[in-house]
């Protein structure tokens, strides 16, 4: 494979083009929703019509709008159908030959989508991810070949610093910084890890790009591994997603026949393989060094560092981990340029970040906006509010190791350091919205106990102060808690923040200190005054007693 | 080997380059608390007891995998410190069964002398009073499952000194628990060479000698030592 | 000076707390000097009475009986020591804890009926066997509680610190092997 | 001591393996073994392999896995109950499972738990006494913009409720 037989490939791709093209949405969530066979009837409904010459109908990834799927856009009348069923084939063919339709549409110029700043997502909902050749249409692997050719792994580096880009795992840290130093530690032998073990409950944004673009990740990867001067990649992907897996499988394949992988990428001497590893249900397989241990083959439990991966990863050699919306980044970065990307965004957050938009909202689904955007324009302009007539409370930033941020700071923008000041995170991008139905003591219960199911058990703090944690929890909710529980619950937060081993006993606290901190009256309606009189509303004395195995 | 000067507590102290803050502490008469750490194997940074403050570091480091650094001040022993410690252990106690008065390590045990020299007088925590089993039917010795406190020193000592990889931590968080071989009964398991080192490394009465009774069961960590130094240092006679 | 009015309790414990106690010895003379003893095991006092000064608490919080008791000690004193590791930790009788909620049944099964060796039967007349708790707990977790004295039992040296400082009026600080549990 | 020791090494190893000859599965396993060379790093994708061939992962199959891959059974056992996916059980006939994500919590999902523990009487992680069905919690499916969705029989499906969930389950217990 050489430049030429790239672009070849990418010309015989966009001539066979067809005039109209019906995009089916083939992601995880369309596809629950009955996608599959919407795709069928809609290619029979083609070829019945006898317009196989001008109509393709093209399995891609997410279309973003997940709460009205099945979704399918026909272009370039700019229709978007959205809850399609198979029946509604025949009319939405009659539809793009100048018919009149029934089914239903949704505005593709609406808030939901023309607020959007399409980056990661950039491919997503319009390439088919299971064909290699769709992503090279889109210039997919070009970046890969400039880098080959004409940069030198410092240089790469270099533009990766300038960029800006920060890890969209969840911390922040600066990509180029952390490329630096595995590619300055000293070994024969180095690795790249894409993290895809999209833990947060309520996030599924790796999990589109996986099943969306599968090849951005992989070429971004084979940058990062010519950067940092690895040979083998790992893709550490969730059992939970079989999609994303069969279509990284495919994926990998098919970027492998091509010589996009493997041995003498584009005829250099530059090797890279990638393997997949499957988890296997373990949040805390997300932090890195237990993701490492993980993908030994180990029980996944995470290690003090110093030494860092970048220094010493896995099997002891300097380890490169990065995100998969990282990685995804990579590719349009060397494409356009890091002073092209560091032009969007904030001074310290550039670029885009996607977020999974859930909970009670209206419009449900992928968004990417650029850093700074406001939590209300997202939540307000593009969720469209809560539905139902609700009034939002609060929005859930960051998972389990993330916080609650109340309706009246929604003017926040979206960047790293202005959800940490109201003890948030910027997170992997899960985004639930909650309203005036949520009771917050409830939810801060519910992100404890899956932090105390996923502790994995190594330090004290977090194996014992979770379950403590969650104990009083419920005792608060219980009515049974006196304000010397809620002083005790105060400093074991504090406590396990301070001494946990990784980040997951360290972040623990977080979903209760936020709500401690902006819903504080929810929990004080809660307690009993003191241990001297019987608890109000006849809760019975005792607690029952809890057996922990 | 070059040394590092750095202080402790305010007092300068030199240290082996590549010495842990635990080790420097150590030879300084320092005493850092840690119920995981166990002299001759490898450390895991388990027990958080061992936490000590850096100056210019926002974060608490554990001692006893923290290199020391020329110039270092470190702190072991403030009011912070002391009150992650106490609740620590009160954590630990709450969490399983530690019923001193009918443990065979009764006046023997690390937890209950931390416990009482980090002046707890009583736990604040509700007990979780899970239900755990003990395992009788090793032929030298016991297994109680309500004393343990996961510190991993057994399944170190099995797999890194003894190497019989007998030992090993089953399922997690909570639920997490000493298994030997394939979780089965310890008499069963066809790997354990019977050499009893997990039993002289326990900090508690979770592994004991069968026989001893209450109060009775003391450890010996000079084998331990001795084989470790024979070892590492070639030296197969002991010093004393 | 008035005379300290002093009680102690004992809920569900082997009443070796009260014996290490009684171990106090000359002590004892030195106290009867300084106290009134107005409710114990150890006399004759059917009724909790008001206005106690300090009250030593044996024992683990059982049955209703322990329940009642406790909330009225508590209203009608000024300062409760746990006296004991029962008192402290809820020690050996909460192991019945173990068998988990609802256990009660299982308890008096096993003690009643599978363990008995003459005239098996549940002891439930109403009125004369206080029905059990759920949950064996120590004091602290039901009512408040100023000072613990933990040990199995709590030598008479150090009941002496305790007792001894707060006759003073000092604050009583045990520290060390002093508040070894067990 | 040592002879018996090493006696009953040989018995318990042997009738795994006695066990394992007989059972085509098992050579399928071995393949996929081989596919990694056997290599110790590889022992969660063995693992993956063996449920999916075998459902759960019996003591056998782990004595046997252990033993291809020339690791101490206790490492296996480790591994294989560290992770949630994997099951020590055998599942029953059809599985539900309940999606616990934040999306799927705000929107219900307790409740839709809750009826189905009412309806079929057993706890998450159990199996009916028919062996029926067995209820399951995922912790997040990534099914958050079809809040709440449930897993039936690997069919993730979207926008449950709680009538729709022990429907489910009643056309089971009817099958």
């Amino acid at each position: 494979m050489i430049l030429n037989d790239l672009i070849e490939i990418k010309n015989a791709e966009l001539a066979g083009r067809k005039k109209i093209t019906l995009r089916c949405c083939m992601a995880a969530g369309c596809l629950s929703c009955g996608a599959k066979g919407v795709k069928q009837q809609l290619d029979k409904a083609v070829a019945d019509a006898g317009l196989q010459d001008q109509v393709e109908v093209r399995g891609v990834g997410c279309m973003k709008l997940c709460c009205e799927g099945p979704l399918v856009q026909a272009d370039p009348q700019n229709s978007l159908y959205i809850k399609v069923t198979p029946e509604n084939a025949p009319s939405i063919v009659a539809a793009i030959q100048g018919g009149q339709t029934s089914v239903a549409q949704t505005d593709p110029d609406a808030a939901f989508f023309k607020r959007q700043l399409f980056i990661v997502l950039a491919n997503s909902g319009v390439v088919d991810p299971e064909r290699i050749e769709s992503y090279i249409a889109a210039d997919g692997y070009q970046a890969l070949h400039e880098v080959l050719n004409e940069m030198a792994p410092k240089n790469v580096v270099e533009s990766m610093v300038q960029s800006g880009l920060r890890g969209r795992g969840g911390a922040g840290f600066p990509t180029g910084l952390k490329w630096g130093t595995v590619a300055k530690s000293p070994g024969a032998k180095k690795y790249v890890i894409c993290n895809a073990d999209e833990g947060d409950p309520g996030a599924f944004m790796d999990r589109s790009v996986l099943e969306s673009d599968p090849h951005s990740v992989l070429e971004g990867m084979a940058i990062a591994a010519y950067a940092v001067g690895a040979d083998q990649g790992f893709i550490y992907v969730r059992a939970e997603y079989p999609l994303a897996i069969s279509r990284l499988q495919l994926a990998i394949k098919q970027a492998k026949q091509m010589g996009l992988l493997g041995a003498g990428i584009f005829e250099s001497p530059f090797s890279f393989n990638v393997d997949l590893r499957i988890g296997a249900g373990a949040f805390v397989c997300g932090e890195e060094t237990a993701l490492m241990a993980s993908v030994e083959g180990k029980r996944g439990t995470p290690r003090p560092r110093p030494p860092f991966p970048a220094e010493s990863g896995l099997w002891g050699s300097p380890t490169l981990i990065n995100n998969v919306e990282t990685f995804a980044n990579v590719p349009p970065i060397m494409r356009r340029g890091p002073e092209w990307f560091a032009g969007i965004g904030t001074e310290k957050s550039k670029g885009t970040k996607v977020f999974a938009l859930a909970g009670k909202i209206k419009n449900t689904g992928l968004i990417e906006v650029p850093m700074g955007t406001p939590l209300s324009v997202i939540v307000q302009d593009m969720g469209g509010g809560a539905p139902d007539g609700g009034q939002i409370k609060a929005v859930q930033t960051g998972g389990p190791s993330g916080g609650c941020i109340p309706a009246e700071h929604l003017d926040t923008p979206v960047d790293y350091e202005s959800l940490g000041k109201l003890g948030s995170i910027m997170g992997s991008g899960g985004m639930i919205v909650m309203d005036d139905q949520t009771n917050m003591v409830e939810i801060a219960r519910f992100f404890m106990e899956f932090c105390m199911d996923e502790s994995c058990g190594k330090c004290i703090p977090c194996r014992t102060g979770t379950v403590q944690m969650h104990h009083l929890l419920d005792k608060i909710i219980q009515r049974q808690a006196t304000p010397a529980d809620m002083a005790r619950l105060e400093e074991l937060c504090d406590m396990v923040k301070s001494t946990s081993l990784c980040g997951l006993g360290q972040t623990a606290p977080n979903p209760t200190l936020s709500t401690l901190r902006f819903f504080r009256h929810e929990y004080e309606q809660l307690l009993r005054p003191d241990l001297s009189g019987p608890p109000p509303n006849g809760a019975s004395e005792t607690r029952s007693a809890s057996a922990a195995s | 080997m070059a040394a590092k000067t750095l202080t402790i507590n305010g007092l300068q102290i030199s240290a082996e380059e590549g010495a842990t803050i635990l080790q420097a502490a150590d030879e300084a008469n320092v005493k850092i608390p840690t119920l995981c750490h166990l002299d001759g194997v490898y450390d895991v940074g388990a027990c958080r007891l061992c936490l000590v403050e850096v100056a210019g570091v926002p974060k608490l480091l554990p001692a006893c995998t923290t290199k020391v650094v020329e110039g270092m001040e470190v702190k072991t022993d403030t009011e912070r410190l002391r009150k992650y410690r106490r609740m620590t252990l009160e954590l630990l106690l709450a969490e399983r069964n530690h019923v001193c008065a009918v443990c065979v390590a009764n006046g023997h045990c690390e937890l209950q002398a931390f416990a009482w020299s980090l002046g707890i007088d009583h736990v604040r925590y509700d007990y979780c009073f899970p239900k755990w089993s003990v395992d009788n039917t090793h032929r030298l010795f016991g297994m109680d499952h309500n004393r343990c406190i996961l510190c991993t020193r057994c399944v170190r000592v099995c797999w890194h000194i003894e190497g019989a990889g007998t030992k090993n931590v089953s399922g997690r968080g909570g639920h997490a628990r000493i298994i030997s071989d394939l979780n089965q009964p310890w008499g069963e398991a066809d790997s354990c060479t019977s050499c009893g080192k997990c039993v002289q490394a326990c900090p508690t009465g979770a592994l004991f000698h069968k026989g001893s009774t209450v109060a009775e069961m003391e450890r010996d960590r000079s084998k331990l030592e001795f084989i470790v130094t024979a070892r590492e240092k070639k030296q197969w006679i002991a010093s004393d | 000076m008035d005379r300290v009015r002093l009680a102690t309790v004992w809920f569900g414990g082997c009443s070796g707390c009260h014996m290490s106690f009684l171990d106090l010895d000359e002590f004892l003379i030195e106290l009867a000097a300084r106290v009134d003893l107005v409710y114990s095991p150890v006399v004759d006092m059917k009724e909790y009475p008001e206005k106690v000064d300090v009250c030593l608490i044996e024992g683990a919080i059982c049955n209703q009986d322990n329940l009642d008791l406790l909330h009225k000690v508590r209203a009608r004193t000024k300062v409760l020591v746990s006296f004991g590791d029962c008192a402290v930790t809820a020690n050996v009788p909460a192991i019945r804890n173990q068998l988990g909620a609802g256990n009660t049944e299982n308890v008096l099964q096993r003690a009643y009926i599978d363990n008995a060796q003459n005239n098996p039967c549940l002891p439930k007349c109403e009125g004369i066997v206080p029905a059990l708790l759920p949950r064996v707990m120590p004091v602290h977790e039901v009512v408040r509680v100023e000072y613990f004295l933990p040990g199995c039992p709590p030598p008479a040296s150090n009941i002496k610190a305790l007792v001894g400082a707060l006759l003073s009026g000092a604050t009583p600080k045990l520290e060390g092997m002093q508040l070894k549990f067990g | 001591m040592i002879a018996t020791t090493a006696e009953k090494k040989q018995g318990r190893l042997r009738a795994a393996l006695d066990h394992a000859s007989g059972d085509k599965r098992f050579k399928i396993l071995e393949a996929h073994m081989k596919k990694f060379q056997y290599r110790q790093d590889a022992l969660i994708e063995i693992l993956h392999k063996a449920q999916e061939l075998f459902g759960f992962l019996e003591d056998d199959l782990l004595l046997f896995v252990s033993y291809k891959l020339k690791l101490p059974p206790s490492r296996v056992y480790g591994v294989a109950t560290f992770y949630h996916f994997f099951s020590l059980k055998p599942q029953g006939q059809h599985t539900c499972v309940v999606c616990l994500g934040t999306a799927c919590y705000v929107k219900g999902a307790d409740k839709i738990l809750a009826a189905i523990e009412g309806h079929s009487k057993i706890k998450p992680g159990e199996t009916t006494p028919d062996n029926r069905v067995s209820l399951l919690t995922a912790r997040c499916i990534g099914a958050c913009g079809i809040a709440p969705a449930v897993v039936y029989d690997g069919a993730v499906t979207p926008r449950q409720t709680a009538t729709a969930a022990v429907g489910q389950i009643q056309k089971w217990e009817a099958a």
